[in-house]
Protein backbone atom coordinates (compact mmCIF):
# COMPACT_ATOMS: atom_id res chain seq x y z
CA UNK A 1 0.00 0.00 0.00
CA UNK A 2 1.51 3.26 -0.93
CA UNK A 3 0.65 6.23 1.81
CA UNK A 4 0.96 5.57 5.62
CA UNK A 5 -2.34 7.01 5.55
CA UNK A 6 -4.64 5.17 3.61
CA UNK A 7 -7.90 3.28 2.92
CA UNK A 8 -8.88 1.03 0.27
CA UNK A 9 -12.47 0.25 0.03
CA UNK A 10 -13.86 -2.69 -2.55
CA UNK A 11 -17.67 -3.10 -3.07
CA UNK A 12 -20.38 -4.54 -4.76
CA UNK A 13 -21.74 -2.77 -7.54
CA UNK A 14 -24.84 -1.25 -5.77
CA UNK A 15 -25.48 2.43 -5.48
CA UNK A 16 -26.73 1.91 -1.57
CA UNK A 17 -22.97 1.37 -0.74
CA UNK A 18 -22.13 5.07 -2.40
CA UNK A 19 -23.16 6.99 1.07
CA UNK A 20 -20.39 4.77 3.03
CA UNK A 21 -17.39 5.68 0.34
CA UNK A 22 -18.44 9.26 0.41
CA UNK A 23 -18.48 9.35 4.57
CA UNK A 24 -15.35 7.44 4.08
CA UNK A 25 -14.20 9.94 1.69
CA UNK A 26 -15.01 13.07 4.38
CA UNK A 27 -13.26 11.42 6.63
CA UNK A 28 -9.80 10.68 5.34
CA UNK A 29 -10.33 14.66 3.48
CA UNK A 30 -10.33 15.98 7.43
CA UNK A 31 -7.82 14.01 8.47
CA UNK A 32 -5.47 14.86 5.04
CA UNK A 33 -6.18 18.67 6.75
CA UNK A 34 -8.82 19.89 4.64
CA UNK A 35 -11.47 22.34 5.29
CA UNK A 36 -15.09 21.42 6.63
CA UNK A 37 -16.32 23.04 3.13
CA UNK A 38 -13.22 21.46 1.17
CA UNK A 39 -14.11 18.13 2.72
CA UNK A 40 -17.76 17.97 1.46
CA UNK A 41 -16.11 18.92 -2.44
CA UNK A 42 -13.97 16.01 -2.15
CA UNK A 43 -16.81 13.96 -0.68
CA UNK A 44 -18.97 15.21 -3.64
CA UNK A 45 -16.19 14.07 -6.25
CA UNK A 46 -15.58 10.69 -5.11
CA UNK A 47 -19.65 10.48 -4.90
CA UNK A 48 -19.78 11.43 -8.28
CA UNK A 49 -16.75 8.87 -9.67
CA UNK A 50 -17.94 6.02 -7.51
CA UNK A 51 -21.92 6.45 -9.12
CA UNK A 52 -20.04 6.14 -12.30
CA UNK A 53 -18.16 3.45 -11.59
CA UNK A 54 -20.86 1.82 -10.42
CA UNK A 55 -23.91 2.45 -12.95
CA UNK A 56 -21.69 3.15 -16.30
CA UNK A 57 -18.86 1.10 -15.95
CA UNK A 58 -19.82 -2.14 -14.45
CA UNK A 59 -24.02 -1.60 -15.32
CA UNK A 60 -24.60 -2.02 -11.29
CA UNK A 61 -23.66 -5.52 -11.86
CA UNK A 62 -23.34 -6.59 -8.12
CA UNK A 63 -21.24 -9.42 -8.98
CA UNK A 64 -18.77 -7.12 -10.58
CA UNK A 65 -16.78 -4.80 -7.68
CA UNK A 66 -15.57 -1.46 -7.71
CA UNK A 67 -12.12 -0.92 -5.72
CA UNK A 68 -11.18 2.80 -4.15
CA UNK A 69 -7.89 3.46 -2.41
CA UNK A 70 -8.24 7.15 -1.09
CA UNK A 71 -4.62 8.28 -0.05
CA UNK A 72 -3.00 11.02 2.04
CA UNK A 73 0.02 12.30 -0.03
CA UNK A 74 2.79 14.70 0.73
CA UNK A 75 0.40 17.23 -0.73
CA UNK A 76 -2.95 16.48 -0.18
CA UNK A 77 -4.97 13.45 -1.13
CA UNK A 78 -5.43 11.43 -3.95
CA UNK A 79 -8.14 8.76 -4.82
CA UNK A 80 -8.55 5.98 -7.23
CA UNK A 81 -11.53 4.76 -8.54
CA UNK A 82 -11.36 1.56 -10.61
CA UNK A 83 -14.22 -0.57 -12.40
CA UNK A 84 -14.68 -3.86 -14.48
CA UNK A 85 -15.96 -1.61 -17.72
CA UNK A 86 -15.20 -1.06 -21.08
CA UNK A 87 -14.12 2.24 -20.43
CA UNK A 88 -14.94 5.38 -22.12
CA UNK A 89 -13.89 8.61 -24.30
CA UNK A 90 -14.08 11.60 -21.51
CA UNK A 91 -13.50 14.25 -23.73
CA UNK A 92 -16.54 12.95 -26.09
CA UNK A 93 -19.40 13.83 -23.11
CA UNK A 94 -21.54 16.46 -23.88
CA UNK A 95 -21.23 19.45 -21.73
CA UNK A 96 -24.34 19.87 -19.37
CA UNK A 97 -23.85 23.47 -19.29
CA UNK A 98 -24.57 24.10 -23.22
CA UNK A 99 -27.98 26.18 -23.73
CA UNK A 100 -29.29 22.93 -25.76
CA UNK A 101 -28.45 20.77 -22.94
CA UNK A 102 -29.61 22.57 -19.38
CA UNK A 103 -32.66 20.53 -19.39
CA UNK A 104 -30.98 17.02 -19.44
CA UNK A 105 -32.08 15.37 -16.47
CA UNK A 106 -28.18 14.09 -16.54
CA UNK A 107 -24.91 13.85 -17.44
CA UNK A 108 -23.58 16.52 -14.84
CA UNK A 109 -21.17 14.32 -12.72
CA UNK A 110 -17.98 14.79 -14.25
CA UNK A 111 -18.62 18.45 -14.60
CA UNK A 112 -18.81 18.39 -10.83
CA UNK A 113 -15.95 15.89 -10.35
CA UNK A 114 -14.04 18.35 -12.35
CA UNK A 115 -15.25 21.41 -10.25
CA UNK A 116 -14.19 19.95 -7.02
CA UNK A 117 -11.05 18.83 -7.52
CA UNK A 118 -7.81 19.71 -8.84
CA UNK A 119 -6.87 17.25 -11.36
CA UNK A 120 -8.81 14.08 -12.88
CA UNK A 121 -7.10 11.38 -15.00
CA UNK A 122 -8.98 8.94 -16.78
CA UNK A 123 -7.01 5.66 -17.34
CA UNK A 124 -8.16 2.85 -18.65
CA UNK A 125 -6.61 -0.71 -17.96
CA UNK A 126 -6.85 -3.32 -20.71
CA UNK A 127 -8.36 -6.23 -19.02
CA UNK A 128 -9.66 -4.29 -15.87
CA UNK A 129 -11.55 -1.36 -16.60
CA UNK A 130 -11.74 2.46 -15.94
CA UNK A 131 -9.38 3.70 -13.55
CA UNK A 132 -10.33 7.65 -12.64
CA UNK A 133 -7.61 9.69 -10.30
CA UNK A 134 -8.82 12.32 -8.52
CA UNK A 135 -5.86 14.64 -6.89
CA UNK A 136 -6.25 17.56 -4.60
CA UNK A 137 -3.65 19.56 -2.90
CA UNK A 138 -3.65 21.16 0.65
CA UNK A 139 -3.26 24.88 0.59
CA UNK A 140 -0.59 26.28 1.74
CA UNK A 141 0.73 29.45 3.35
CA UNK B 1 -34.55 13.86 2.96
CA UNK B 2 -37.73 14.74 4.24
CA UNK B 3 -40.33 16.65 2.76
CA UNK B 4 -43.40 18.55 3.89
CA UNK B 5 -46.07 20.47 1.49
CA UNK B 6 -47.84 23.89 2.59
CA UNK B 7 -50.43 24.75 0.33
CA UNK B 8 -50.42 28.56 0.22
CA UNK B 9 -53.54 29.85 -2.39
CA UNK B 10 -52.75 28.37 -5.84
CA UNK B 11 -49.33 27.59 -5.26
CA UNK B 12 -47.23 24.09 -3.27
CA UNK B 13 -44.84 24.88 -0.97
CA UNK B 14 -42.70 21.84 -0.63
CA UNK B 15 -40.43 22.49 2.81
CA UNK B 16 -37.17 20.14 1.98
CA UNK B 17 -34.82 19.19 4.04
CA UNK B 18 -31.79 17.10 4.28
CA UNK B 19 -29.76 15.43 1.26
CA UNK B 20 -31.17 15.15 -2.50
CA UNK B 21 -29.26 12.18 -3.48
CA UNK B 22 -28.99 9.10 -5.52
CA UNK B 23 -31.45 6.51 -4.49
CA UNK B 24 -33.57 7.87 -0.98
CA UNK B 25 -33.70 11.62 -1.85
CA UNK B 26 -33.82 12.07 -5.41
CA UNK B 27 -37.35 9.31 -5.73
CA UNK B 28 -38.40 11.31 -2.05
CA UNK B 29 -37.92 14.71 -4.45
CA UNK B 30 -39.74 12.89 -7.72
CA UNK B 31 -43.06 11.25 -5.59
CA UNK B 32 -43.60 14.72 -3.69
CA UNK B 33 -43.87 16.60 -6.63
CA UNK B 34 -45.48 13.95 -8.65
CA UNK B 35 -48.18 13.49 -5.75
CA UNK B 36 -48.99 17.84 -6.16
CA UNK B 37 -49.32 17.33 -9.73
CA UNK B 38 -51.46 14.24 -9.72
CA UNK B 39 -53.47 16.42 -7.43
CA UNK B 40 -54.28 18.96 -10.12
CA UNK B 41 -51.82 22.11 -8.74
CA UNK B 42 -49.06 22.94 -10.74
CA UNK B 43 -47.34 25.55 -9.29
CA UNK B 44 -44.59 24.47 -7.16
CA UNK B 45 -42.24 25.94 -5.13
CA UNK B 46 -39.36 23.99 -3.77
CA UNK B 47 -37.80 25.76 -0.51
CA UNK B 48 -34.33 24.15 -0.08
CA UNK B 49 -32.86 26.01 2.95
CA UNK B 50 -32.58 22.84 4.42
CA UNK B 51 -31.06 21.20 2.07
CA UNK B 52 -27.29 20.45 2.81
CA UNK B 53 -26.25 19.19 -0.14
CA UNK B 54 -27.38 17.30 -3.45
CA UNK B 55 -25.46 15.23 -6.02
CA UNK B 56 -26.06 14.97 -9.79
CA UNK B 57 -28.82 12.83 -9.89
CA UNK B 58 -30.68 14.76 -7.42
CA UNK B 59 -30.31 17.95 -9.44
CA UNK B 60 -31.29 15.74 -12.25
CA UNK B 61 -34.50 15.18 -10.34
CA UNK B 62 -34.64 18.74 -9.87
CA UNK B 63 -34.60 19.19 -13.44
CA UNK B 64 -36.94 16.60 -13.79
CA UNK B 65 -39.77 17.82 -11.50
CA UNK B 66 -39.39 21.05 -13.76
CA UNK B 67 -39.78 19.33 -16.94
CA UNK B 68 -42.86 17.78 -15.77
CA UNK B 69 -44.76 20.95 -14.14
CA UNK B 70 -43.87 23.00 -17.01
CA UNK B 71 -45.81 19.55 -19.15
CA UNK B 72 -48.98 20.62 -17.10
CA UNK B 73 -48.54 24.47 -17.59
CA UNK B 74 -47.29 24.80 -14.27
CA UNK B 75 -43.63 25.31 -12.84
CA UNK B 76 -41.06 25.28 -10.53
CA UNK B 77 -39.37 27.34 -8.70
CA UNK B 78 -36.37 28.12 -5.87
CA UNK B 79 -36.70 28.78 -2.73
CA UNK B 80 -33.49 30.31 -0.03
CA UNK B 81 -30.79 27.46 -1.88
CA UNK B 82 -28.16 27.50 0.51
CA UNK B 83 -24.16 27.34 0.74
CA UNK B 84 -23.70 24.19 -1.31
CA UNK B 85 -26.84 23.99 -3.05
CA UNK B 86 -26.51 27.04 -4.66
CA UNK B 87 -23.16 26.48 -5.76
CA UNK B 88 -24.48 23.45 -7.46
CA UNK B 89 -27.11 25.33 -9.35
CA UNK B 90 -24.73 27.86 -10.32
CA UNK B 91 -21.78 25.71 -11.41
CA UNK B 92 -24.09 23.73 -13.48
CA UNK B 93 -26.10 27.06 -14.75
CA UNK B 94 -29.02 25.85 -13.39
CA UNK B 95 -29.68 29.35 -12.21
CA UNK B 96 -30.39 29.89 -15.90
CA UNK B 97 -33.43 27.61 -15.63
CA UNK B 98 -34.96 28.31 -12.27
CA UNK B 99 -36.52 31.56 -10.94
CA UNK B 100 -34.84 31.95 -7.55
CA UNK B 101 -35.96 33.93 -4.36
CA UNK B 102 -34.66 34.74 -1.16
CA UNK B 103 -38.20 35.67 0.13
CA UNK B 104 -40.92 33.68 0.74
CA UNK B 105 -43.44 36.22 -0.29
CA UNK B 106 -41.67 37.49 -2.81
CA UNK B 107 -41.55 34.19 -4.62
CA UNK B 108 -45.15 33.46 -3.99
CA UNK B 109 -46.68 36.53 -5.54
CA UNK B 110 -44.04 35.62 -8.86
CA UNK B 111 -46.43 33.03 -9.90
CA UNK C 1 -17.35 -11.03 -2.85
CA UNK C 2 -19.39 -13.19 -0.45
CA UNK C 3 -22.19 -11.08 -0.03
CA UNK C 4 -24.03 -8.63 -2.48
CA UNK C 5 -24.20 -5.87 0.44
CA UNK C 6 -20.70 -6.21 1.71
CA UNK C 7 -17.87 -3.53 1.94
CA UNK C 8 -13.99 -4.54 2.24
CA UNK C 9 -11.43 -2.10 3.68
CA UNK C 10 -7.91 -2.42 3.84
CA UNK C 11 -5.68 -0.06 5.58
CA UNK C 12 -2.13 0.00 6.92
CA UNK C 13 -1.53 -0.27 10.63
CA UNK C 14 -2.51 3.38 12.28
CA UNK C 15 -5.19 4.16 14.81
CA UNK C 16 -5.93 7.12 13.16
CA UNK C 17 -8.06 4.87 10.62
CA UNK C 18 -10.08 3.38 13.37
CA UNK C 19 -12.68 6.12 13.11
CA UNK C 20 -13.07 5.71 10.00
CA UNK C 21 -13.60 1.93 10.20
CA UNK C 22 -16.05 2.56 12.80
CA UNK C 23 -18.14 4.49 11.05
CA UNK C 24 -18.25 2.26 7.77
CA UNK C 25 -19.37 -0.42 10.64
CA UNK C 26 -21.96 1.58 11.40
CA UNK C 27 -23.13 2.30 8.06
CA UNK C 28 -23.68 -1.12 7.24
CA UNK C 29 -25.13 -1.96 10.62
CA UNK C 30 -27.73 0.34 9.52
CA UNK C 31 -28.11 -0.81 6.07
CA UNK C 32 -28.37 -4.08 7.15
CA UNK C 33 -31.43 -2.95 9.54
CA UNK C 34 -29.96 -2.84 12.88
CA UNK C 35 -31.68 -0.44 15.34
CA UNK C 36 -29.85 2.63 17.20
CA UNK C 37 -28.52 1.37 19.80
CA UNK C 38 -27.66 -2.17 17.82
CA UNK C 39 -25.97 -0.23 15.40
CA UNK C 40 -23.73 1.23 18.16
CA UNK C 41 -23.05 -1.62 20.05
CA UNK C 42 -21.81 -3.15 16.53
CA UNK C 43 -19.76 -0.03 15.98
CA UNK C 44 -17.94 -0.12 19.25
CA UNK C 45 -17.39 -4.20 18.87
CA UNK C 46 -15.75 -3.62 15.57
CA UNK C 47 -13.80 -0.87 16.81
CA UNK C 48 -12.34 -2.53 19.45
CA UNK C 49 -11.35 -5.92 17.12
CA UNK C 50 -9.76 -3.53 14.29
CA UNK C 51 -7.53 -1.42 17.51
CA UNK C 52 -6.53 -5.09 18.48
CA UNK C 53 -5.51 -5.95 15.18
CA UNK C 54 -3.57 -2.52 14.87
CA UNK C 55 -1.85 -2.63 18.20
CA UNK C 56 -0.98 -6.16 19.54
CA UNK C 57 -1.35 -7.67 15.82
CA UNK C 58 0.88 -5.82 13.94
CA UNK C 59 2.28 -3.78 16.45
CA UNK C 60 1.32 -0.64 15.05
CA UNK C 61 3.65 -0.96 12.31
CA UNK C 62 2.03 0.76 9.42
CA UNK C 63 3.73 -1.33 6.68
CA UNK C 64 1.57 -3.89 8.17
CA UNK C 65 -2.28 -3.88 6.39
CA UNK C 66 -5.55 -4.72 8.20
CA UNK C 67 -8.41 -6.11 6.19
CA UNK C 68 -11.71 -5.76 7.57
CA UNK C 69 -14.55 -7.25 5.56
CA UNK C 70 -18.35 -6.31 6.41
CA UNK C 71 -21.22 -8.58 4.98
CA UNK C 72 -25.06 -8.37 4.97
CA UNK C 73 -26.15 -11.82 5.76
CA UNK C 74 -29.30 -13.45 5.22
CA UNK C 75 -29.42 -13.53 9.19
CA UNK C 76 -27.84 -9.77 10.07
CA UNK C 77 -24.41 -8.95 9.71
CA UNK C 78 -20.70 -10.58 10.12
CA UNK C 79 -17.59 -8.69 10.09
CA UNK C 80 -13.82 -10.20 9.55
CA UNK C 81 -10.87 -8.62 10.67
CA UNK C 82 -7.63 -9.80 9.54
CA UNK C 83 -4.12 -8.64 10.87
CA UNK C 84 -0.46 -9.88 9.87
CA UNK C 85 0.42 -10.94 13.23
CA UNK C 86 1.50 -13.96 15.66
CA UNK C 87 -2.00 -14.80 16.66
CA UNK C 88 -2.87 -15.17 20.58
CA UNK C 89 -5.16 -17.76 22.47
CA UNK C 90 -8.59 -15.90 23.47
CA UNK C 91 -9.15 -17.96 26.41
CA UNK C 92 -5.89 -17.19 27.99
CA UNK C 93 -6.48 -13.62 28.98
CA UNK C 94 -7.62 -12.16 32.32
CA UNK C 95 -11.25 -11.42 33.22
CA UNK C 96 -11.17 -7.71 33.82
CA UNK C 97 -13.78 -8.11 35.52
CA UNK C 98 -12.37 -10.02 38.33
CA UNK C 99 -11.85 -8.30 41.41
CA UNK C 100 -8.49 -7.85 41.17
CA UNK C 101 -8.52 -6.46 37.61
CA UNK C 102 -10.66 -3.96 38.39
CA UNK C 103 -8.01 -1.45 38.20
CA UNK C 104 -6.21 -2.52 35.62
CA UNK C 105 -6.06 0.26 32.49
CA UNK C 106 -6.60 -2.11 30.06
CA UNK C 107 -7.87 -5.88 29.13
CA UNK C 108 -11.44 -4.74 27.97
CA UNK C 109 -11.65 -4.81 24.62
CA UNK C 110 -12.36 -8.56 24.18
CA UNK C 111 -15.16 -8.55 26.78
CA UNK C 112 -16.86 -5.29 24.86
CA UNK C 113 -16.82 -7.63 21.83
CA UNK C 114 -17.91 -10.79 23.50
CA UNK C 115 -20.94 -8.40 25.11
CA UNK C 116 -22.09 -6.33 21.75
CA UNK C 117 -21.97 -9.11 19.20
CA UNK C 118 -23.87 -12.90 19.01
CA UNK C 119 -20.48 -14.58 18.13
CA UNK C 120 -16.97 -14.09 17.83
CA UNK C 121 -14.68 -16.57 16.45
CA UNK C 122 -10.88 -16.15 16.43
CA UNK C 123 -8.81 -18.05 13.61
CA UNK C 124 -5.12 -17.98 13.58
CA UNK C 125 -4.36 -18.25 9.79
CA UNK C 126 -0.66 -20.03 9.26
CA UNK C 127 1.41 -17.39 7.45
CA UNK C 128 -1.48 -14.57 7.32
CA UNK C 129 -2.29 -14.32 10.87
CA UNK C 130 -5.36 -13.93 12.89
CA UNK C 131 -8.64 -13.75 11.80
CA UNK C 132 -11.66 -12.82 13.93
CA UNK C 133 -15.25 -12.93 13.01
CA UNK C 134 -17.83 -11.45 14.67
CA UNK C 135 -21.34 -12.35 14.02
CA UNK C 136 -24.49 -10.35 14.63
CA UNK C 137 -28.07 -11.20 13.61
CA UNK C 138 -31.14 -9.09 13.11
CA UNK C 139 -33.98 -9.78 15.84
CA UNK C 140 -36.94 -11.30 14.26
CA UNK C 141 -40.49 -11.07 15.11
CA UNK D 1 -13.64 15.30 23.05
CA UNK D 2 -13.99 18.38 24.81
CA UNK D 3 -13.41 19.28 28.81
CA UNK D 4 -14.27 22.17 30.70
CA UNK D 5 -13.31 23.06 34.35
CA UNK D 6 -15.33 24.24 36.90
CA UNK D 7 -13.79 24.80 40.99
CA UNK D 8 -16.80 24.68 43.36
CA UNK D 9 -15.04 24.51 46.68
CA UNK D 10 -12.51 21.95 46.75
CA UNK D 11 -14.21 20.05 44.27
CA UNK D 12 -13.30 20.49 40.18
CA UNK D 13 -16.07 19.40 38.28
CA UNK D 14 -14.63 18.66 34.64
CA UNK D 15 -17.79 18.84 32.18
CA UNK D 16 -17.29 16.80 29.09
CA UNK D 17 -18.82 16.10 25.49
CA UNK D 18 -18.16 13.97 22.95
CA UNK D 19 -16.24 10.45 22.44
CA UNK D 20 -13.71 9.32 25.08
CA UNK D 21 -11.80 7.16 22.71
CA UNK D 22 -8.70 6.49 21.70
CA UNK D 23 -6.01 8.70 20.45
CA UNK D 24 -8.14 11.64 21.25
CA UNK D 25 -10.79 11.27 23.97
CA UNK D 26 -8.51 9.39 25.83
CA UNK D 27 -5.44 12.29 25.66
CA UNK D 28 -7.77 15.16 26.35
CA UNK D 29 -9.20 13.74 29.57
CA UNK D 30 -5.60 12.48 30.52
CA UNK D 31 -4.27 16.25 30.33
CA UNK D 32 -7.73 17.79 31.48
CA UNK D 33 -6.90 15.34 34.90
CA UNK D 34 -3.29 16.17 35.08
CA UNK D 35 -3.72 19.96 35.18
CA UNK D 36 -5.97 19.72 37.74
CA UNK D 37 -3.68 17.57 39.80
CA UNK D 38 -1.08 19.47 38.91
CA UNK D 39 -2.80 22.66 40.09
CA UNK D 40 -2.81 20.94 43.53
CA UNK D 41 -6.44 20.17 43.82
CA UNK D 42 -7.16 16.33 43.68
CA UNK D 43 -11.10 16.18 44.25
CA UNK D 44 -12.59 15.25 40.67
CA UNK D 45 -16.05 15.01 39.48
CA UNK D 46 -16.35 14.15 35.82
CA UNK D 47 -19.34 14.86 34.57
CA UNK D 48 -19.98 12.47 31.78
CA UNK D 49 -23.90 13.48 30.64
CA UNK D 50 -22.21 14.75 26.97
CA UNK D 51 -20.46 11.82 27.04
CA UNK D 52 -22.09 10.00 24.20
CA UNK D 53 -19.55 6.97 24.12
CA UNK D 54 -16.33 5.65 25.22
CA UNK D 55 -14.31 2.58 23.86
CA UNK D 56 -11.76 0.29 25.88
CA UNK D 57 -9.11 2.95 25.99
CA UNK D 58 -11.50 5.43 27.05
CA UNK D 59 -12.46 3.26 30.19
CA UNK D 60 -9.05 2.71 30.69
CA UNK D 61 -7.89 6.46 30.97
CA UNK D 62 -10.90 6.78 33.29
CA UNK D 63 -9.35 3.91 35.20
CA UNK D 64 -5.67 5.73 35.46
CA UNK D 65 -7.21 8.98 36.17
CA UNK D 66 -8.71 7.48 39.31
CA UNK D 67 -5.48 6.04 40.16
CA UNK D 68 -3.83 9.21 39.51
CA UNK D 69 -6.23 10.81 42.21
CA UNK D 70 -5.71 8.26 44.22
CA UNK D 71 -2.05 8.94 44.51
CA UNK D 72 -2.28 12.03 45.80
CA UNK D 73 -5.19 10.98 48.51
CA UNK D 74 -7.92 12.29 46.25
CA UNK D 75 -10.55 10.59 44.10
CA UNK D 76 -12.33 10.60 41.15
CA UNK D 77 -15.99 10.42 40.78
CA UNK D 78 -18.62 10.43 37.98
CA UNK D 79 -21.92 12.37 37.08
CA UNK D 80 -24.24 11.31 34.95
CA UNK D 81 -23.17 8.81 32.79
CA UNK D 82 -25.91 8.35 30.04
CA UNK D 83 -27.01 5.65 28.02
CA UNK D 84 -24.00 3.55 26.48
CA UNK D 85 -21.86 5.15 29.06
CA UNK D 86 -23.94 3.55 31.82
CA UNK D 87 -23.89 0.07 29.84
CA UNK D 88 -20.19 -0.07 29.41
CA UNK D 89 -19.72 1.00 33.26
CA UNK D 90 -21.72 -1.65 34.44
CA UNK D 91 -20.35 -4.32 31.91
CA UNK D 92 -16.77 -3.82 33.10
CA UNK D 93 -18.15 -3.58 36.78
CA UNK D 94 -16.30 -0.26 37.36
CA UNK D 95 -19.68 1.02 39.15
CA UNK D 96 -17.83 -1.28 42.34
CA UNK D 97 -15.09 1.15 41.23
CA UNK D 98 -16.35 4.57 40.77
CA UNK D 99 -18.68 6.96 42.89
CA UNK D 100 -21.46 7.18 40.68
CA UNK D 101 -24.02 9.93 41.15
CA UNK D 102 -27.00 11.42 39.27
CA UNK D 103 -27.28 14.61 40.97
CA UNK D 104 -24.45 17.13 41.19
CA UNK D 105 -25.47 18.98 44.25
CA UNK D 106 -25.35 15.53 46.24
CA UNK D 107 -22.37 14.17 44.49
CA UNK D 108 -20.57 17.62 45.46
CA UNK D 109 -21.12 17.10 48.89
CA UNK D 110 -19.75 13.74 49.25
CA UNK D 111 -16.30 14.62 49.12
N1 LIG E 1 -16.67 4.84 -15.17
C1 LIG E 1 -17.30 5.02 -16.36
N2 LIG E 1 -17.36 3.99 -17.26
C2 LIG E 1 -17.99 4.14 -18.45
N3 LIG E 1 -18.58 5.29 -18.83
C3 LIG E 1 -18.57 6.34 -18.00
C4 LIG E 1 -17.93 6.27 -16.72
N4 LIG E 1 -18.05 7.48 -16.13
C5 LIG E 1 -18.75 8.24 -16.98
N5 LIG E 1 -19.06 7.58 -18.13
C6 LIG E 1 -19.77 8.10 -19.31
O1 LIG E 1 -19.76 9.50 -19.27
C7 LIG E 1 -21.10 10.02 -19.33
C8 LIG E 1 -21.20 11.28 -18.50
O2 LIG E 1 -21.07 10.98 -17.14
P1 LIG E 1 -21.59 12.00 -16.05
O3 LIG E 1 -21.13 13.36 -16.42
O4 LIG E 1 -21.18 11.50 -14.72
O5 LIG E 1 -23.17 12.01 -16.19
P2 LIG E 1 -24.25 10.84 -15.98
O6 LIG E 1 -23.63 9.81 -15.11
O7 LIG E 1 -25.39 11.56 -15.33
O8 LIG E 1 -24.59 10.35 -17.35
C9 LIG E 1 -21.96 8.89 -18.82
O9 LIG E 1 -23.27 8.97 -19.31
C10 LIG E 1 -21.23 7.67 -19.37
O10 LIG E 1 -21.56 7.45 -20.71
N1 LIG F 1 -5.46 -9.43 17.11
C1 LIG F 1 -4.69 -9.78 18.18
N2 LIG F 1 -3.44 -10.28 17.98
C2 LIG F 1 -2.67 -10.62 19.02
N3 LIG F 1 -3.05 -10.51 20.30
C3 LIG F 1 -4.27 -10.03 20.57
C4 LIG F 1 -5.16 -9.65 19.53
N4 LIG F 1 -6.30 -9.22 20.10
C5 LIG F 1 -6.14 -9.32 21.42
N5 LIG F 1 -4.92 -9.82 21.73
C6 LIG F 1 -4.38 -10.12 23.08
O1 LIG F 1 -5.45 -10.18 24.00
C7 LIG F 1 -5.23 -9.26 25.06
C8 LIG F 1 -6.53 -8.72 25.56
O2 LIG F 1 -7.09 -7.89 24.57
P1 LIG F 1 -8.19 -6.83 24.98
O3 LIG F 1 -9.20 -7.49 25.83
O4 LIG F 1 -8.68 -6.20 23.72
O5 LIG F 1 -7.45 -5.77 25.88
P2 LIG F 1 -6.26 -4.74 25.56
O6 LIG F 1 -6.20 -4.57 24.09
O7 LIG F 1 -6.64 -3.52 26.29
O8 LIG F 1 -5.03 -5.39 26.12
C9 LIG F 1 -4.28 -8.22 24.52
O9 LIG F 1 -3.52 -7.60 25.52
C10 LIG F 1 -3.43 -9.05 23.58
O10 LIG F 1 -2.41 -9.70 24.29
Amino acid sequence: MAAETSVKLVIPSRVRLVDLVHSAAEKIAEIAGFSDDEMLNIGLAVREAVINAIKHGNGEDASKEVEILLEVTGRGLRVRIQDGGAGFDPEGTPDPTAEDNLLQTSGRGLLLIRAFVDDVRFNYKQGRGMEVTLEKALKTG
Amino acid sequence: MKSNVRQIGHVSVVDLSGKITIGEGDVALRNAVQEILDAGNQHILLNLEKVSYMDSAGIGELVACYKRAKEKEGSVKLLNPSGKVYDLLSLTKLEEVFDTFKDEKEALVSF
